[in-house]
């Protein structure tokens, strides 16, 4: 896998920069009552987003988790129908029925957020299976976390795509916590990819805060899996910034370990000290794509603001199809 | 695409239940190249009831996906199949495994179109079988058509002939949305006229299966079988029942069900399921809430008893109703 | 081992109801080192509604046994547990994910004692919560007490108030069947007076919460609480509602409702899951069935819409039932 | 672990011969109409049963499967109660209400067969955790076919005996089939023991024809669950001399593969050339062993016919307990 040049290095800052973004203002939007449930941030976790997501197509597809945003962005959907869907109005990509949780863009090829933990894990084999049954050559990536991987759906999804040989990459976001569990108390192994040989696939461990090495391991992936070689299950080791959902009380952490994982663990700082160090751009180059994407950020609020409120005359409509 | 009923079929074919499910897969899997099955034992076995015998050579072993035992593996993967341009047909081989499977079902085939706003169709169908009488106990003998109809977003389809299973398995294939296709085990081997070549029964439309101006019954599946045998000795003591089956329970086709009380005045619904909080409860409220005034006795329900299903023959029977229970039932309801 | 109700206790204390509920396992697991709690979440964090607070520092990492996230795994290692001397209470952490374990729910826990003709006891709760109102939306939201209710071999129980919680749970844990405790995502933070140390509340048993005379609503949950601010909007027009919160679904105390209906003739059933084959759908056709001839009206049955719960808060509120939706109810039944 | 003494290996011949037996008689007794529903054969796997439970005491649990006979027998069951329960009695383990499918005997620690494939093993799990949480010795034992391994009980279970150290035994009989799946379509590795590693627990492949071997490896993991060693995963390589039920037209197999299975694999042949070639017993002496097991079976048929048919009425006793 090449290295990325300076575009694809540009492209990659600024999708996690929009992600960052974008949890930011979220954050800032629920504080002030105008999102409405729970959200998840993925504040810290940018990296394997944007990594991934910068080897697949629009026609490819992705299955995302409870802590989506990120995914969403990555794979290429509109912010302002992003936050107009937080907002609850007519024009966000649920019409205001799904929220955080279930964002989708099909138009993307992403099948949608999930509130249910390894939910998405069949659903992504399954979108394999259509690739391999209509002799496409898409590829379908599967998202979810550490807590995911104890699901028995983890378990039936890689066995199916192993013995079929389906084109899927499944990568697990170990941010080391699932809500309160710390990973070690989850697993008797320290090491997730331990897993993969199990069901006779590829797994491969990469660090989640370098967007080089997850763009490296998943690009070997997404071409393996493109050109019929079978499933990848990739690990990325990561740590959420937040807490598991905004309000979190977070007990079960100390200050110091928030603190200084937050520190040593920044993809976004690591990406400026890289990108600036290998001269492929300038700091103020990074500092313009900063702008812009406040200013984005910005305007994709304004807008979804301006979107009318949902209507629940409409909502039977969206239960059936065709009717 | 919402199936409409087609013309009488120009020539019909006595076939079994299985052979008719078997003959609405075939065809539509010659017609349309997106429709796979997938499940357990489908392939050289035929499937656990033989209503996928003979498709593996017909359409090969991807089309007709022979799966390890992983149930919610197999529906997820059929739900993000459907999401993604296939419309896939999972046998599940028997309902009682729905348990292991319901999240997909329902968290996820049910409500991801109304979750994504729309966005989203899944067109599959999810067969499966269920129900008493051949000694399965009680992890294999259960009737949960009322766990279902409680959801939102799902259809639900239950054929008591081989006309209907093909014409309803025929509908439910071309339906952009999930359908609950339910069959029962003592049905596979019951024969009828079926229609050749395509067949279309639309869902949400009853079929009043005799005609009676003395009491209605409400039923689907295999008591739409012991009903029938229960009007004929009815009959012979006078009683005309008028058994309403109504095929698909969701979409339900109310109107049908109104139409005949007001007719009869007079309600039996009768169902395997347990009677606490099964489909009957459905039906009894609805026509207490709509047709009060229509009914000359209070809405009765025959329903099978509130235990698991036991594994002897004689115990079995004992707790789901029988032709004579139907009889009675209906006797005291004109009495 | 029934429980009984206990005499009218010394002292009472305002409680929250996750307070209450937080009582009643202190106590039990006091009492009885039998009793261990396993689920989710449950240490460190005390919950996801702070039910098991301050537990693990009472009773240890052991009986407050946190897992990882795997449903199926939990509820069944539960199963086994109480089948071989401990009592365990599960906390399944959203109603929703009860389709990932029913499997083991229905055809392990509420069915090894019948199979076994007798041999099993599974003395285990399996508590979990549901409901709307929280902008949560369609996969932690939902209300599938009719699910639990058409199994055999369960018990259900859904209190409304503090009170009633602490007791029920306190009960449900003495009980020696597997009992699904359904609490309210929105009844946590609602407060009341709670009868301090040991509390019992029979299984079985209905409450009614208000005197009437002009109609029954038959409610539980927080349509109880809902249904009582409808009830005094109804007194100040001068119609009079008996509020008969069941409290237990399953076993359903028939006799309170049938009792209420014979004063009043008129029959309101409130609950917040969807009307189709919910379990108001069970108490219209039973009232219609046993008291057709004391109805003055046709039973009447409000409750969710057919969709899945949507996300914004104007959307959500608009599919479940509301205060004004049961005064509006009300009025047009006894009008 | 020492190998089998005179009387161990007569007591393993002994059990063996009689759930051959007993499986030979439920066949006769299906064909004569005389058992109702289904029936699965053990034959040709009863190595498996006998040389686990052998280490077993009644203390001790085991789930059980749809193919139960075999684990029931080997755990201490009284032939009679069982046949009765086959005929539908009142008389038997169930009292009729069971069948085939869920013989029960808790005064042994039979949790149950179970119809549904994977259903035992976390009731195994929840067997363990209530020894680790009374503090006693008593160990638990899971059965399952090849099948179950590729359900999510398997996964969440085996996770959670590792992360709590559970005094438990994970038995996969691999037979070669799920019903007609062949296990090499199943899996896309050819050792299921590679999954235990995912979990941090050992994996043992054993011949499930060779009972001393079955014995030895079972041996090992009672006494490391006993001793607070956790949780062991063994696979027996076995072979099912019947078809998956009894009348299953088995046209997922070859009569050549069947008839040289059943040759080959034949663990009571086997058993029978260790015991005399090691001196521990005689031909004549198994000979007996094979008369007394013979007229055992037909006592037990005999008490078992003679039972009361079992009742309607008392049906509803058994839903719920202590009402
Ligand atoms: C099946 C299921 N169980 C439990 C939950 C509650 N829950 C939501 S997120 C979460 C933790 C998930 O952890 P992980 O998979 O590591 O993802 P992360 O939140 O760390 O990104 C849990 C337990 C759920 N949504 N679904
Ligand atoms: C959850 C579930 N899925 C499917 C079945 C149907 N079924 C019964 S036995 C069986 C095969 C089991 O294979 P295996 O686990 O290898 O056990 P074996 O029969 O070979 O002893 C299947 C698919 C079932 N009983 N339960
Ligand atoms: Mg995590
Ligand atoms: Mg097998």
């Amino acid at each position: 896998m090449s290295a990325p040049d300076r575009q694809a290095a540009l492209d990659l800052y600024r999708v996690m920069r929009t992600i960052r973004a974008f949890e930011e203002r979220s954050s800032k939007l629920f504080a002030e009552n105008k999102i409405w449930g729970t959200i998840h941030s993925y504040a810290g976790e940018e990296a394997i987003a944007a990594g991934v997501c910068a080897h697949l197509r629009d026609d490819d597809w992705i299955t995302s988790t409870h802590r989506g945003h990120g995914h969403c962005i990555a794979k290429g959907a509109d912010l302002g129908r992003m936050f107009a869907e937080l907002l609850g109005r007519e024009t966000g990509y649920c019409r205001g029925r799904g929220g955080s949780m279930h964002i989708a863009d099909t138009s993307k090829g992403n099948l949608g957020a999930n509130g249910i933990v390894g939910g998405g894990i069949p659903i992504a084999t399954g979108a394999a299976l259509t690739a391999r049954q209509l002799g496409t050559d898409q590829v379908a990536v599967s998202f979810f976390g550490d807590g995911a991987v104890n699901q028995g759906t983890f378990h039936e999804s890689l066995n199916l795509a192993a013995i079929w040989k389906l084109p899927v990459v499944y990568v697990c976001e170990n941010n080391q916590y699932a809500e309160s569990l710390p990973v070690k108390r989850a697993f008797a192994v320290d090491d997730i990819t331990k897993r993969a040989a199990g069901y006779g696939m590829p797994g491969v461990k990469v660090d989640g805060r370098d967007v080089r090495a997850v763009h490296a391991a998943a690009g070997e992936a997404v071409a393996r899996a493109r050109s019929g070689g079978g499933p990848t299950l990739i690990v990325a080791d990561s740590y959420r910034h937040e807490g598991h959902y905004y309000g979190d009380p977070r007990k079960y952490q100390t200050k110091d370990e928030i603190e200084g994982w937050r520190k040593r663990f920044d993809p976004l700082a690591d990406a400026r000290v890289w990108i600036a160090s290998d001269g492929l751009a300038t700091a103020a180059e990074l500092d313009a794509v900063d702008r812009a994407v406040a200013e984005a950020i910005d305007r994709a609020v304004e807008w979804a603001d301006e979107g009318p409120i949902a209507s629940p005359i409409t909502l039977p409509e969206d239960v059936y199809a065709g009717d | 695409m919402q199936a409409t009923e087609t013309r009488a079929p120009a020539a019909t074919r006595e076939l079994f239940y299985n052979e008719a499910l078997n003959d609405a897969l075939r065809l539509e899997m010659q017609r349309d190249e997106r429709v796979i099955v997938i499940g357990e034992d489908i392939a050289e076995h035929g499937g656990a009831f033989q209503v996928t015998a003979g498709l593996l050579d017909l359409f090969g072993p991807t089309r007709i996906r022979q799966t390890p035992i992983s149930e919610i593996g197999i529906v997820g993967a059929a739900v993000g199949a459907a999401l993604t341009g296939l419309r896939p047909v999972v046998e599940l081989m028997y309902v009682d495994f729905a348990g292991l499977a319901m999240d997909q079902i329902v968290n996820q085939a049910a409500q991801n179109r109304f979750m994504f706003g729309g966005q989203a169709r899944v067109p599959m169908v999810l067969r499966t079988q269920g129900g008493s009488g051949r000694g399965n106990a009680a992890q294999h003998s259960k009737s949960l058509e009322a766990w279902f109809a409680h959801v939102a977003g799902l259809k639900l389809v239950m054929p008591a002939t081989p006309a209907d299973a093909k014409g309803l398995l025929t509908s439910a294939i071309r339906d952009d949305n999930p359908v609950i296709f339910l069959e029962h085990k003592l049905l596979y081997r019951t024969k009828g006229q079926v229609p050749e070549g395509e067949h279309l029964v639309p869902l949400g439309r009853a079929d009043v299966k005799r005609q009676g101006n003395d009491l209605t019954i409400v039923t689907w599946s295999r008591e739409v079988l012991f009903s029938l045998e229960a009007a004929s000795r009815l009959a012979a003591e006078g009683i005309e029942a008028e058994i309403v089956d109504v095929r698909t329970l969701v979409p339900l086709d109310k109107e049908a069900i109104l139409g005949s009380v007001r007719k009869t005045h007079r309600l039996l619904v009768v169902h395997e399921a347990i009677k606490r909080a099964g489909y009957g409860a459905e039906i009894a409220a609805l026509i207490a809430e709509e047709a009060f005034d229509d009914l000359d006795a209070p809405p009765r329900r025959l329903a099978g008893l509130e235990t698991p299903i036991p594994y002897a023959r004689h115990l079995e029977n004992s707790v789901v109703p029988q032709v004579d229970d139907i009889v009675r039932a209906a006797k005291e309801l004109v009495g």
